[in-house]
């Protein structure tokens, strides 16, 4: 490996923030024109890596050097197919928050610094495999997004971003506690190494709870998901759009890379308690999503309906399940993140984000409605189209592994609670007849509708072909089960 | 020589001490207590000598009857702002005294618990000259270190005690 | 007397504290005394570095093993870093320098202290490094508060500090020596474990840890911030060593010191968290966030020998940040809303003071994180698992309160224009305080090379 | 010669859909050509498809697949099959299909949205001839959502009228209720065989169990697609739709989907037997139920509506019964005189501009080839020979007697006779009744063209009944005289009682007259026809409040239910909205304010008191103290 | 009748209990720092006394002690100092005068 690529795709990011800071407001324009810039050659970059993936080759492109020998920390960089999928979407989400919020007056150079610093976060989280340098990726992104929140973000921001760090926070120190403890019992901090270590059963329960505090706040799951909803409702569109469509999955993932591989027995006797709280989250998140009367909020409490059919296909251990899993949190982040766009374009326009306010989009802005229609129909699921994929998948798997029939039969009741919310928000808001509110606007620009459609393409290329995205996230999975069987 | 300290003089020494302590806390006047606490200076110079430390009981009487007692009741005097300052009633505070009780007889008990009566006395020790060459030969460290307290002391009184000038 | 070539760097602290006392009199630069004692005490950091360790000197009275070498060179740095701040002092603020020559006395307290192998040693530099924090605290002799906090720090510091050498007393009286190396017996009889517990007391009171921290929020809260920020970093120091190196020497059974250490832990964590939450003055709230921190770091020494390096490697860890914030606050004034708007006037401080804040959460790359990960792993290692579980929910609390400050910084509405202090000497400090934070954190391990520390 | 071009048939309308879907409103309209051509030429290309089966069989004569997914060591390909029961859908599909859009033309020209309107229906036609075509359940079942989507979008398609919008998202839910059975089946079935392709699911021998699971699972979904009791309630909402898209897709082909599935799943059901009776009964409830609401109904398009339902419940009789194949029949058959009939509706109602029956009458003379056509339509519909209906549901008779299910047989004639009756209400009333309007015309020729081609399909069809089964490689039998007498006479029976009641040129007894007189006891005996009157106090009366009672259950119970359904999931989430407000998220602020309210408490111990802190000092030294000694002793 | 070490241990610690008392309960703040000087002055009775008993040749705690008294007249000189300076201000020596700093 002539040039350490995966270093050079998660620090550049980091260059580019500090280039951007140092521009500063003065020369906003130069300074967005170089955040743009330093996210597509990253983008670019990742894309080049992709190329060059050899599908079945496991771990690639490995960077370790000793860090800290002292206490046996390392900078362990390395990705697989499951990383690459993660990585490709937050370097894709970050480049379209950046075009997206192309026209953001206060305070750009802060603004788009922090985007950069979020981007080092995200990359950096999914392909470090040494534990420390993977926990420090995980708080990184906790200081960016507190910004974006909290000084970009609506009325109770202050209170959404303090809330969405101490949560997090809460839930990663206990995490931290776990690695300690794998630390002292294995004496590597290293991800892989660990993995299939064959450790004592009650030391993994333990351990298990531990990380699972951490992951469960980030994903979320049920009871621990109340920080979501403020903290997207208060965010504005681009950091929304990726703490939905990047940030969760850091929980779900740091589940699929660490939790099952390194504790799979403490992971076999969690599976039915987590299968539970799944379909809970899915038909709860699912509950209250029909009720709200913001768009966002909508949105936002789909999300928690959606990370429960990942959480469902991770619980369901079996390749179907994983598979699914992983294709849930990458279409999650594109059709999510496609509904965030919308509503913020949207809101931008009518200043409000009221669903009885707005109505009759299709009417009055074709493209915006339709846009929004497909999007929901993406996201309830359409076969065709991403969100199917996975939910299907985790469907099949949940129903072949020792899950309770019960708790699968409720999560499949979510499909039809996300058709519900789903279609009654494009029932009241794209259809019929336009409102005041919607009376005046104007159709997107071609600046906003640069930002959708890659996502309505990614959106349809995975649904119509899986293996596009399943060829890089199958070999994954596989070796993740394999580490579970101890091999 | 003996095996025991000399006794009479010792429970002597010791009642004074005592006395002077207990009159300490009951006095209603200042600077009677002042005087009271100097007795007991003098009762443990006293007590020092007793057991062959005359180098101490000469500093004890310097240091603490000179210099501190001295400078207490110079202290007490100057923030007296009248005669009748001086007295003032004393109530017994139950609480302070039920600590100090307690901790006091758990001093005791561990005491007790620690050394049986009547260790033999070691034979006599040096004389004060082998203490002074000690002093500045094994314990330079801390007697220079002590005497940087000393500065500091001096630099801190005469700070807080100067003038209001910036 | 190759031996007192030893303690060069102590010396020079003692020259640049004696010339500091007659500087601004000579010279008439009323900053003379911090700028000639701040290169001083580089140099002295840096030649301590230099000396590295070394065994028994002035017959086993101090002894330089690679903690006591970390803690001369943190103590030596941190003195330093304050210099700098207090040259930059306008001439309007009050005289400095007697408060330069008693700092840089309590400085040479601490780093003997940190090298104390003898009881008697120890004691006396202890209140070597102690006194001149009764000073300091009370500076400004025309403002009562300050007194009073001064006073209460005396009566309270004198108290305990008698009750410890009465155990030190008990100590040597029983060991028949007041050598560390000859502690091991004290453990042994009831009379010594109160020796021992009475010694903590003492250590506990020095390092404000419950229940023995009343008067750190008193104080602080009378006492000019610029003080606070010494007083409430550099001799804790010294003191985190002596008491890693005392339970070291008293490790018997261990059974007494580690009850009494974890208890002083949990209370501290406790009390310093939650009490600080409602605070509004940043003394105070610092002070108290200094009570937690106490509590992290008795939880450490607590856990063994690697729980003692780590001990003091997070004393370190906590003392340069809050002394660059208690620093900051001195500049800007010390109410949280005297900091509103800070982001505005000064951006790149306000952007150092989140290294600083997130570094005191434990935050990675900070070195506060490091702190804490070597903390608790050595925690963990000795099977404190639950008192390691009230550790991380508390640090969690903390993150509460001291995104107060971030909140304040970059979100408060401002109502005056605020103090328009602008001194390049106090950018020096708080820019050499951040490299610190930082790079204790993502370098740490050349440093922990350079002074051999295990875990 | 390789034959993948059949892979285009379902492809040409998908691309048409590809083209227009992304245009603007105006480009959209100018470019309906398109998908007319597109629907053309899969026709083309069904029909030689359908000869290059010819002679039929069992196998299949092409087959091409595409891996969609590689999970673990399992490949899931999705696949085209052409077959004679394929061909045959092909051929239906298309035919239908043509015809819809053709008269679309005319029927929709005066939409400014009808560029959408065409793109939906091409998409439609493309996933029909998708599922039709599929060799597996995945490919079918994703077919099959992608339907629910497009019929979702076209009753809907008026969307900013209220009834439309409510009936569209009716629709689409209740049948995605149906779906979730299917989709759990598609589990059952992974987690049981590993593979969904018809082949190896339906050879792979099934425990009666696990077959049963899955056949009730599929036929769950089935009941949904196809609007069985109690999932029909959607269809009747879903007729606020354009009426062409209504003849396609709610008459002739998705609705028929339900069907076809369970045709094809047909082994897994013989496997267990409950789910056969089970199907059974539903068919045959729903036959009966859905018959007789459509004699009450007054909006022309209803009654079609309920006649739908009640035919696809004859075809769920022919499937409980075990007669896939009479089933399948009369699915083809009832396609192509439905469609026709929903056609001539769009007729009458742009002529009429009402789709009340009661506003309209004497339309024969006005409308004389629509009338003509329908009338084929109607007759094949009642059963009548030598019209198409007559075959196919002869030979559900035959299958029911041939199987002993005297019962079901009983009932099904039943429902033949009130489906004779309806369709003689309907006939007679829109037709024959008194003019009530005077202004009428003639739909347009594009509209009449595929009319009468339909409508002679409808006519002529039945003939090849016999060749439809060699064909499929079963056996149609003519029927037997006995039954087919028997069905006649019902058939008959019906009209005949529909002409009495409805159709006599001076009409006095109508539920109307009865309604109104049956209070006045004069009045009655006032009227000299005692007979009329009592006959039909006793059997209309009777009648209208059966069939009103069973309209009130359906609108208030069935009905009900879902939408009641939908209401107590409203007041579900809005409930869990303050739960998670109150309580859960209550949690998490609750600690931070007893973090703070501690804190306060910590804090009065700070009162400020010199002596106070040396007494806590002292004290806790004194706890200390004692602590040690206890523990000394 | 033998008197030892535990008549001096005992002795020292009932003076340093009665300076305890006077630590706590007085209100004049320079009797407190006099009370605080008694328990000194009893410390360093103990360690004079084992001393005595313990290391009568090195003499070790003799030494301690006089480092004690050193330390302790130079903390009593600076707190008399501070005293001096709050009367200044406050017109009193009280300490229940100075309670303005809390919570």
């Amino acid at each position: 490996m002539d040039l350490p690529l995966l270093t050079v795709i998660v620090f550049l990011p980091l260059l580019g923030a500090a280039v951007v800071a140092l521009l500063g407001n003065a020369q906003a324009a130069a300074g967005r024109a170089v955040a743009a810039t330093v996210a597509v050659v990253d983008l670019a970059l990742v894309a080049w890596l992709a190329m060059r993936f050899d599908v079945d080759g496991g771990m690639q492109f490995v960077e370790k050097l000793t860090w800290v020998p002292q206490v046996g920390i390392t900078y362990h960089l390395a990705i697989d197919g499951m990383s690459l999928s993660m990585v490709a979407l937050s370097a894709l989400l970050t480049v379209l928050a950046i075009v997206a919020s192309w026209k953001t007056e206060k305070n750009p150079a802060l603004w788009f610094s922090m985007l950069l610093l979020l981007e080092v976060g995200m990359n950096g989280v999914f392909v470090a495999m040494d534990f420390v340098l993977f926990y420090v990726f995980w708080e990184l992104v906790l200081v960016p997004m507190y910004f974006l929140i909290a000084t970009w973000g609506g009325p109770r921001r202050q209170y959404a971003a303090v809330k969405f760090f101490l949560y997090t926070l809460f839930g990663s120190v206990f995490m931290l506690v776990g690695i300690i403890a794998l630390y002292l019992q294995t004496g590597t901090l290293d991800i892989l190494e660990m993995a299939g270590a064959g450790l004592d059963p009650t030391f993994q329960w333990w351990v298990f709870a531990a990380f699972f505090l951490g992951f469960a706040v980030k994903v979320p799951v049920f009871p621990l998901h109340t920080w979501l909803p403020d903290a997207h409702v208060e965010a504005p569109t681009a950091a929304s759009v990726l703490l939905a469509g990047v940030l969760l999955k850091m929980g779900s993932y740091g589940f699929l890379r660490i939790s099952l591989p390194i504790l799979p027995d403490a992971a076999a006797e969690w599976s039915t308690f987590i299968a539970a709280l799944a379909a809970i989250s899915i038909v709860y998140g699912a509950a209250v999503a029909f009720a709200q009367t913001d768009m966002k909020k909508l949105v936002a409490y789909s999300s928690v309906s959606h990370m429960g059919f990942v959480m469902l296909g991770i619980a369901s251990m079996t390749p179907e399940g994983l598979n699914g899993a992983v294709a849930v949190m990458f279409s999650h982040g594109v059709v999510t993140g496609m509904l965030f766009f919308l509503v913020g374009m949207v809101y931008d326009r009518t200043h409000t984000r009221m669903i009885a306010e707005v109505s009759g989009l299709s009417a009055k802005v074709p493209v915006a409605g339709g846009l929004l229609a497909f999007a929901s129909f993406a996201s309830l699921g359409l076969p065709g189209l991403s969100g199917f994929v996975g939910e299907f998948l985790s469907l099949l798997g949940a129903w072949a592994s020792d899950i309770p029939v019960g708790w699968v039969v409720t999560s499949a009741v979510g499909v039809l609670l996300a058709a519900a919310y789903m279609l009654w928000l494009v029932q009241r808001v794209v259809l019929g007849s336009p409102s005041e509110a919607v009376a005046g606007i104007t159709d997107l620009s071609v600046r906003e509708v640069a930002v959708l459609l890659p996502l309505v393409a990614l959106t349809l290329v995975v649904g119509l072909y899986w293996d596009s995205l399943l060829r890089f996230t199958d070999p994954a999975v596989r070796s993740v089960l394999v580490m579970m069987g101890g091999a | 020589m003996s095996t025991t300290l000399p006794a009479v003089a010792f429970y002597l020494l010791a009642f004074a001490a005592l006395y002077g302590a207990i009159s300490m806390m009951s006095t209603r006047n200042v600077v009677h207590a002042t005087v009271w606490l100097l007795e007991v200076m003098l009762a443990t110079a006293g007590l020092y000598l007793v057991l062959d430390a005359e180098f101490l009981a000469l500093v004890q009487v310097l240091v603490y009857a000179g210099a501190v007692a001295v400078l207490t009741l110079f202290t007490v005097m100057l923030t007296l702002r009248r005669r009748e300052d001086a007295v003032r009633p004393f109530p017994t505070a139950w609480g302070s005294l039920a600590i100090a009780a307690l901790f006091t007889g758990a001093m005791l008990l561990a005491i007790r618990g620690f050394c049986p009566v009547g260790v033999e006395m070691p034979a006599i020790v040096p004389g004060i000259e082998a203490f002074g060459r000690e002093l500045f030969t094994t314990w330079m460290v801390p007697f220079e270190v002590a005497s940087l307290v000393l500065l500091v002391a001096l630099v801190g009184a005469v700070w807080w005690t100067g003038g209001d000038d910036r | 007397m190759s031996e007192l070539l030893l303690l060069t760097p102590e010396l020079l602290v003692l020259l640049g504290a004696l010339v500091a006392l007659f500087a601004d009199r000579i010279t008439g630069h009323p900053r003379a005394a911090a700028h000639i004692g701040a290169p001083l005490a580089v140099i002295a950091a840096l030649i301590a570095a230099l000396i590295g360790t070394h065994g028994g000197v002035f017959a086993g009275m101090l002894a330089l093993d690679s903690l006591a070498v970390f803690a001369r060179v943190a103590i030596a740095l941190l003195l330093a870093f304050w210099l700098r701040w207090v040259s930059g002092r306008g001439a309007g603020a009050e005289r400095s320098a007697e408060a330069v020559a008693l700092a840089m006395l309590s400085a040479v307290g601490g780093m003997l202290m940190a090298s104390a192998r003898d009881l008697i040693v120890l004691f006396i530099s202890l209140e070597l490094s102690t006194m001149p924090a009764y000073v300091l605290m009370g500076y400004r002799r025309t403002d009562a508060r300050g007194l009073e906090g001064a006073l209460k720090y005396f009566l309270l510091s004198m108290l305990t500090s008698l009750i410890m050498l009465y155990g030190l007393s008990f100590a040597y009286g029983i060991s028949g020596s007041t050598a560390y190396a000859d502690l091991g017996v004290v453990d042994a009889g009831t009379l010594g474990q109160l020796a021992i517990a009475f010694v903590l007391v003492g250590l506990f009171a020095k390092l404000s840890a419950a229940p023995f921290h009343y008067w750190t929020p008193d104080a602080y809260a009378g006492a000019p911030a610029g003080s606070v920020a010494y007083v409430s970093t550099v001799p804790k120091i010294a003191g985190v060593v002596a008491l890693v190196q005392l339970v070291a020497a008293f490790a018997g059974n261990g059974g007494t010191i580690t009850v009494v250490l974890l208890a002083g832990s949990l209370l501290s964590m406790l009390v310093g968290n939650l009490a600080a939450y409602p605070q509004t003055d940043i003394r105070r709230l610092m002070a108290y966030s200094g009570v937690a921190h106490s509590g992290y770091i008795l939880l450490a020494a607590a856990a063994g020998s690697a729980g003692g390096t780590a001990a003091v490697f997070y004393a370190v860890a906590y003392a340069v940040p809050s002394m660059a914030i208690m620093l900051l606050g001195s500049e800007e004034g010390t109410a949280l809303d005297d900091l509103a708007g800070l982001a505005a006037r000064r951006p790149a401080v306000a952007w150092a003071s989140v290294v600083w804040l997130l570094s005191l959460i434990g935050i990675p790359p900070m070195v506060g994180f490091f702190g804490k990960l070597t903390m608790f792993t050595a925690a963990l290692d000795n099977g404190l698992l639950w008192i390691v579980a009230v550790a991380v929910t508390m640090s969690v609390v903390s993150a509460g309160y001291y995104f107060k400050i971030l909140r304040s910084v970059f979100f408060g509405e401002r109502l005056d224009a605020g103090r328009a202090t602008r001194s390049t000497a106090a950018v020096i400090a708080y820019a050499a305080l951040t490299v610190v934070t930082l790079a204790l954190g993502v370098l740490a391990s050349p440093v922990l090379e350079f002074f051999g520390l295990r875990f | 010669m390789s034959m993948d071009w059949v892979v285009l048939i379902p492809l040409l309308p998908a691309l048409a859909f590809t083209v227009l879907a992304p245009l603007s409103r105006a480009a959209r309209a100018r470019l309906v050509p398109v998908a007319v051509a597109a629907v053309l030429g899969s026709l083309g290309l069904s029909i030689a498809a359908f000869l290059a089966v010819w002679p039929g069989g069992h196998d299949a004569v092409w087959q091409g697949s595409f891996t969609i997914a590689h999970i673990g060591d399992r490949a899931i390909p999705l696949g085209l099959a052409l077959e004679p029961m394929s061909a045959i859908m092909l051929l239906v599909v298309t035919v239908v299909g043509a015809c819809v859009q053709v008269y679309s033309l005319g029927y929709m020209h005066r939409e400014d949205r009808i560029g959408w309107y065409y793109a939906v229906l091409s998409l439609f036609t493309a996933a029909m001839l998708a599922l039709v075509l599929s060799d597996n359940f995945l490919g079918l079942f994703m077919a099959w959502e992608v339907m629910g989507l497009c019929s979702y979008l076209l009753i809907g398609f008026w969307h900013e009228q209220e009834a439309p919008r409510l009936a569209s998202i009716k629709a689409f839910l209740t049948t995605k209720v149906g779906d979730l059975g299917f989709m759990l089946a598609l589990a059952v079935v992974y987690a049981e065989v590993g593979a969904f392709d018809f082949a190896t699911v339906l050879h792979h021998d099934w425990a009666a169990g696990t077959a049963t699971l899955v056949a009730l699972l599929m036929l769950f979904g089935a009941m949904g697609k196809s609007a069985q009791f109690p999932l029909h309630v959607w269809l009747p909402d879903a007729m606020a739709g354009p009426t062409p898209a209504s003849a396609l897709i709610h008459a002739a082909t998705m609705v028929a989907a339900g069907v076809f599935l369970v045709v094809r799943a047909f082994p897994i059901f013989e496997v267990s037997g409950i789910a056969l009776t089970i199907t059974l009964w539903v068919g045959l409830l729903t036959a009966l139920l859905a018959g007789l609401l459509a004699t009450v109904q007054h909006d022309i398009k209803k009654v079609l509506a309920y006649s739908t339902i009640s035919q696809l419940g004859f075809m769920f009789i022919a499937l409980g019964a075990g007669g896939s194949t009479a089933a399948l029949y009369h699915l083809v058959t009832h396609a192509y005189f439905k469609s026709l009939l929903f056609l001539g509706a769009g007729v009458i109602i742009h002529a009429a501009h009402t789709q009340d029956m009661r506003e309209m009458g004497g339309l024969a003379k006005k409308l004389p080839v629509t009338s003509l056509a329908f009338a084929s339509g109607s007759l094949a519909l009642a059963g009548i020979v030598p019209f198409s209906g007559f075959w196919s549901k002869d030979e559900i008779l035959t299958v029911l007697l041939h199987e002993h299910q005297y019962a079901a047989f009983a009932i099904a004639l039943l429902a033949a006779f009130i489906t004779a009756f309806y369709v003689a209400r309907l006939w007679f009333r829109v037709f024959t009744a008194p003019t009530q309007q005077k202004e009428l015309h003639e739909g347009h020729r594009s509209m009449l063209a595929p009319m009468v081609a339909l409508a002679v399909i409808t006519a002529v069809i039945g003939f090849f009944g016999p060749t439809l089964g060699d064909f499929l490689g079963h056996e149609i039998p003519w029927p037997a005289l006995g039954t087919a007498a028997i069905s006649t006479v019902a058939a008959l029976g019906g009209i005949a009682l529909g002409w009495y009641v409805y159709g006599r040129r001076t009409s006095v007894v109508n539920t109307q007259a009865i309604k109104q007189r049956f209070p006045h006891a004069y009045g009655v005996l006032a009227n000299k026809y005692y007979f009329d009157l009592t006959y039909g106090y006793f059997v209309v009366g009777g009648y209208t409040a059966l069939t009103r009672a069973l309209a009130t259950f359906d609108a208030r119970v069935v009905d009900g239910v879902v939408n009641g359904a939908a209401a107590a999931w409203r007041s579900l989430s809005a409930a869990g909205w303050t739960f998670d407000g109150r309580v859960v998220d209550g949690a998490v602020n609750g600690a931070a304010s007893a973090v703070k309210a501690a804190g306060d408490k910590v804090r009065t111990l700070q009162t400020g008191s010199v002596r106070g802190y040396q007494t806590l000092v002292a004290g806790a030294v004194v706890l200390l103290v004692i602590w040690i000694l206890v523990k000394g002793a | 009748m033998t008197v030892g070490l535990p008549h001096v241990l005992t002795l020292a610690a009932l003076l340093f209990g009665i300076g305890l008392y006077g630590a706590l309960s007085r209100k004049n703040a320079v009797h407190v720092m006099m009370s605080l000087e008694l328990m000194a002055n009893a410390v360093n009775l103990n360690l004079v006394g084992f001393s005595r008993f313990v290391t009568p040749e090195a003499m070790t705690g003799q030494f301690f002690a006089v480092f004690s008294m050193i330390v302790s007249a130079a903390e009593i000189g600076l707190g008399l100092a501070l005293v001096i300076a709050i009367y200044r201000r406050k017109r009193s020596v009280e300490l229940d005068a100075v309670q303005e700093l809390k919570g």
